[in-house]
């Protein structure tokens, strides 16, 4: 198996097919030769430069290696080639078993115009508006007075919030089209456009989907991923505390619909936004396994890799509908290497110290180690931290809990911004939509009560600083293993 | 840092610090380890220090336990870091009232290490305080460096696609 | 609340009492002023020399600290006092919660004599052979000569395989009745000796109990851990491959009758052994939270601790037999600090390189650090790592899995060992008893397949060799930082 | 460890070693990271070498990766452990060759740290080869330690109730 990703989704998946036998592969870039990714797999070959585009980007290189190691499958993670139905194709092409869905189906829900079709087809709610993309500014207008303002502009090929804009007045609308239309071809290639109502304070509510190659598919419950910040997701949970049993099953069976009938295989994502009277409406489909799927596996006990695996060799799905039964609540803290107090600014370099929770109900996929220099040429996540509870309210607790262990030091992160979040009064009442985490940092941070005094924090500074100074004469006579040990620090961790 | 006689004759250390934007003095004596008798501000602490490992340590003061994670320059107590600075007392007139104001050249920054993906300025430009001179992308965010005070562009010291470190002066406003 | 233990126990509930906001006051010996429990508590106090007798097992001492401090509460774990009842009346007469069963059922329970006593009651099968001690050599000819040989002879007040003898022929038996008693005597401090039937080829299992101070008392499933050395537990896992739902009714019904019989409140363990025509037979009562709870956490779901919690402040239980949901299967490796390549000898001292598995399914307790000194005072265990897995042979590939990534240098573990049998046929097909670790022990360890090149681990050797030389003198110039972190290593970790 | 000049002009380093009772000799160059060719026992062997943390080392040799870790005296890779040693060539034969055999006086060395709880036998005594001498208790287990061959006790270095160090000489027989 060539693993055709980097960070942690590498080595969850590398530590997957570990466990189920499978030999690994993984690809690196010259910023990732000393990525745990490669640490963990059985063998490492390098693709080229740290750049994603000369690099995990590079599909024809992926493909050399699996030929040159005799690869027989590739799992391409979440991201770079994951939703890209041309090397699914070259994967084929290649007799490489691509892990995820066929190509065609790529295609039908890959695009979100496609997929609002296939959604309609399938008799799936969605938000009104355009099907297809707008040709001009003329039909966004005629569209807009059919369904009402406010209206929401959306690139066709978009996400990560890219294209996007909201419009309350007609008058507005002109405009708007024309900045989110260069906008998406600025950033995909294509400023088809399209419009729909705006949902206000929606929920992003999402099913995980899992088919098999025999014509069976389950839903394993739903994920809330509505705390966002520029329409990144920031902690998702399992279940939903607005979702019941009900509204599950008619989100769940609807999600089936659609992948059935675009003749789906493998783990994919349905995602919806909810509206506050349980209405539901199709967003969009992620034709791959997803960032957040740690929470569906804590509440449902399966793996959901391991799952990705057997369907990828044609096994039927081990368990049907009734089989699948949640228990519990988890949530998941997308630890980032970014500092809230500072624009939310990217924060890439050495990782000087860490100290990592662990414990009951907690899970930790995580990708770096002390000593690890971030590069910053990816995604600055660092760690999915995991709590799981008997309740939401005991999940919320003990991924305080965790945070409150959690020591990453060398680089700035987002824990802080957890403990505010968890702390909230609005979040742990679950009053939550896409817009909450926006109007939470909007607000001043409320002072959190000083526990620590100051005197403390002085003389733990004063130890810690006069202690560094009362040594410097002393190296001299270090131990053969401390020697060992500076010189790897000194030297930027080479040899 | 001074090394001075402290009352009852033990030997002691003096550190001068900024902790979280306050000047405190700290008293230590030179050998550290188990229980310790310092004072913060002339105030008198005594402790219980125990290091765990490089750069962890635990105090006991009057019972309460504080798990201490020294990160470069601060301190990760409880969950929240302070920053701190060893200040000298000899230099600190120097340093106080430089940095404020808008009278001079001043420096535009790199807040994270990246790459320039647009300049969007030439020296000699006339700039407004808050426009745009420059865009950083790191981990595939991209950011807009603003100008700190009105004024004529007088360096700009990168071109777009140049890698850049935290902390690199990359335009000066004049 | 006062936690009077520690290790990776007391870490363990002082993390539970965090996430319900309970506050926490550590005690801790001379040997154990850097240990981890004591640096994740609000408050430590130390008890006294590093010898259990002046520290742990003062309960005086610790009350002192609980009057001290206002603990209204004292979770004593297991070992050290959590089975005392003296130390559980001294709590209830200085006004402190004790968190465990009241003195009265322990005392029931504790005695092994007492507790066979009270399961007869309870109309609970238990092993043919005496209820009470026996008087005299005479006496335990006769009763042996009812039941029949094989039997063993067992100490009353017993415990870890102190005081144990089995005997197959009438003629050993007065021979093994001495030594047994003298051992039992030595050990402690009593010489009662009982006699029961010999059960061949037996499993332990388990059944462990929650029961509430308002007569409700459910069990959670029941635990496996038939692998055993020297009858010390050294695996363990839920559910048992060998109880199937009808047997799991009748266990767990009959270890609620007698735990309700004797008015027994808060967490407790039933112990059986199980033959193989499925007959089960009362061993003991554990009136304590067991080492090897974390497997029935995995599998009900619940945490055991904040149910302790809960049931000590007089709450009822959350939930009724019904609501008790198995899922999944759990495993358990208790790391030791031991050398099992040399007669497993304990191995304390220093830890000078820590890296700990982490991923889907696993989780790990442990109270150790890199730099921390195992000290040689206490319990060799220094973590218990968990893999949880949709069916056994995930859990075991699981772990397996964890293992490879476990690195612990600078002292000997038995992490070879659980390869070693995690791999074995007959554990891997679930044909275990209590005597199959030893049988597996006495075998030749099977040269493990060679996936290690020779010039390999050569060139792995040379690189570290020649680094560690190189750098000798280079070592002046080095950053602040650097500086720091080696005078900690150099210094024992002291400033 | 020697230092000379390898073929092709690259300065290198000759380090002996023995591993799991091998005697090895591995040829490095002086300069280490990234790309390296070695020999090991004159068979050459071209690895990618990348340290991650002190004493973690990432090999890649023909596109097999192998996670090694050092501990102490030995190297962690695939989750087994390979005691190694530096070895000297111009004293091995003189290392040769001791230590083996039954005649002269032979130590019983402590095998882990622990406290003396028994000492079964005095100066002087005759004992038997597996008779055991002393015992010793750590973490809660107790363990005998036998006599390494029959003759007579010429010392004993530990009292009841003294803390002993692993590798302690306690007792000798001659």
């Amino acid at each position: 198996m060539l693993i055709a990703n980097r960070g942690e989704i590498a080595l969850r998946v590398i530590r997957a097919c570990r466990e189920v036998g499978v030999a690994t592969v993984a690809v690196y870039s010259d910023a990732d030769r000393g990525a745990l990714h490669v640490l963990h797999a059985d063998e490492a070959y390098r693709l080229g430069p740290a750049p994603a585009a000369e690099s995990y980007l590079r599909g024809d290189l992926i493909l050399d290696v699996a030929r040159r190691t005799g690869a027989d499958a590739i799992h391409p993670g979440y991201g770079f080639l994951s939703e890209n139905a041309e090397f699914a194709e070259a994967c084929a092409a290649a007799g490489v078993t691509f892990i995820g869905p066929p190509a065609s189906a790529m295609r039908v829900l890959g695009s979100k115009t496609r997929a609002r079709q296939a959604a309609d087809a399938a008799g799936m709610p969605r938000v009104p508006g355009s099907v297809t993309g707008l040709a001009d500014v003329a039909e966004a207008v005629r569209v807009a007075a059919g369904i009402g303002y406010p209206v929401m502009l959306k690139a066709a090929a978009g996400g990560g919030g890219k294209g996007m804009r909201a419009v309350s007045r007609a008058e507005d609308l002109a405009a708007a089209f024309t900045a989110a239309s260069s906008e998406a071809e600025r950033s995909f290639g294509s400023g088809e456009v399209y419009l729909e109502k705006l949902v206000e304070r929606p929920r992003h509510i999402e099913i995980q989907l899992m088919a098999d190659e025999h014509g069976s598919c389950v839903y394993l419950g739903e994920r809330e991923c509505s705390v966002q910040r520029r329409h990144q997701k920031v902690i998702e949970e399992a279940p939903s505390a607005v979702v019941g049993e009900d509204l599950r099953q008619r989100m769940g069976e609807a999600a089936v619909r659609l992948a059935l009938s675009a003749g789906y295989v493998n783990a994919g994502t349905v995602e919806f936004l909810v509206d506050d009277k349980e209405n539901f409406y199709f967003l969009e489909m992620n034709t791959r396994l997803q960032v957040e799927h740690p929470v569906t596996e804590m509440v449902t006990g399966l793996d959901l890799v391991h799952l990705q695996l057997r369907v990828a060799m044609g096994e039927p799905l081990p368990l049907t509908q009734k089989d699948v039964r949640l228990r519990g609540h988890a949530i998941e803290c997308r630890i980032y290497a970014e500092d809230p107090e500072n624009h939310f600014f990217p924060s890439p370099g050495l990782i000087t110290r860490l100290i990592q929770p662990s414990g009951p109900g907690i899970r930790e996929d995580c990708a770096v180690y002390e000593g690890w220099n971030v590069p910053l040429d990816y995604d600055p996540m660092l760690s999915k931290l995991v709590a799981f509870g008997e309740t939401r309210e005991q999940a919320i607790d003990r991924m305080l809990r965790a945070l409150d262990e959690y020591v990453i030091g060398g680089i700035k992160t987002n824990i802080g911004l957890f403990r505010r979040i968890l702390m909230d009064e609005d979040f742990r009442a679950a009053r939550i939509d896409t817009g909450y985490l926006e109007r939470l940092l909007a607000e001043p941070d409320a002072p959190v009560e000083e526990d620590v005094p100051e005197d403390v924090v002085a003389l733990a500074a004063a130890l810690f600083a006069a202690s560094a100074r009362r040594e410097t004469a002393a190296v001299a006579d270090l131990s053969e293993e401390s020697r060992w040990a500076v010189a790897g620090r000194r030297e930027g961790l080479r040899l | 840092m001074g090394c001075g006689g402290a009352a009852g004759g033990v030997a002691s250390v003096t550190v001068w610090l900024e902790v979280e934007g306050e000047k405190r003095r700290v008293e230590l004596p030179t050998e550290i380890g188990g229980r310790v008798e310092c004072s913060v501000d002339g105030r008198p602490v005594v402790a219980d220090v125990r290091v765990l490992q490089a750069g962890v340590m635990s105090l006991l003061i009057d019972g309460r336990q504080y798990r201490c994670v020294l990160d470069g320059d601060g301190v990760v107590i409880g969950g929240r870091r302070f920053g701190f600075e060893v200040t000298d007392p000899r230099s600190l007139q120097g340093r106080r009232g430089a940095g404020a104001g808008t009278d001079g050249p001043r420096p535009v920054k790199a807040p994270m290490p990246g790459r320039m993906v647009r300049v969007l300025a030439e020296v000699g430009d006339e700039v407004e305080e808050g426009q745009a001179l420059l865009v950083i992308e790191a981990m595939k965010m991209q950011n807009e460096l603003k100008s700190p005070k009105t004024g004529r562009v007088a360096r700009i010291a990168v071109a777009v696609g140049d890698a850049v470190g935290s902390g690199d002066v990359l335009v000066v406003v004049e």
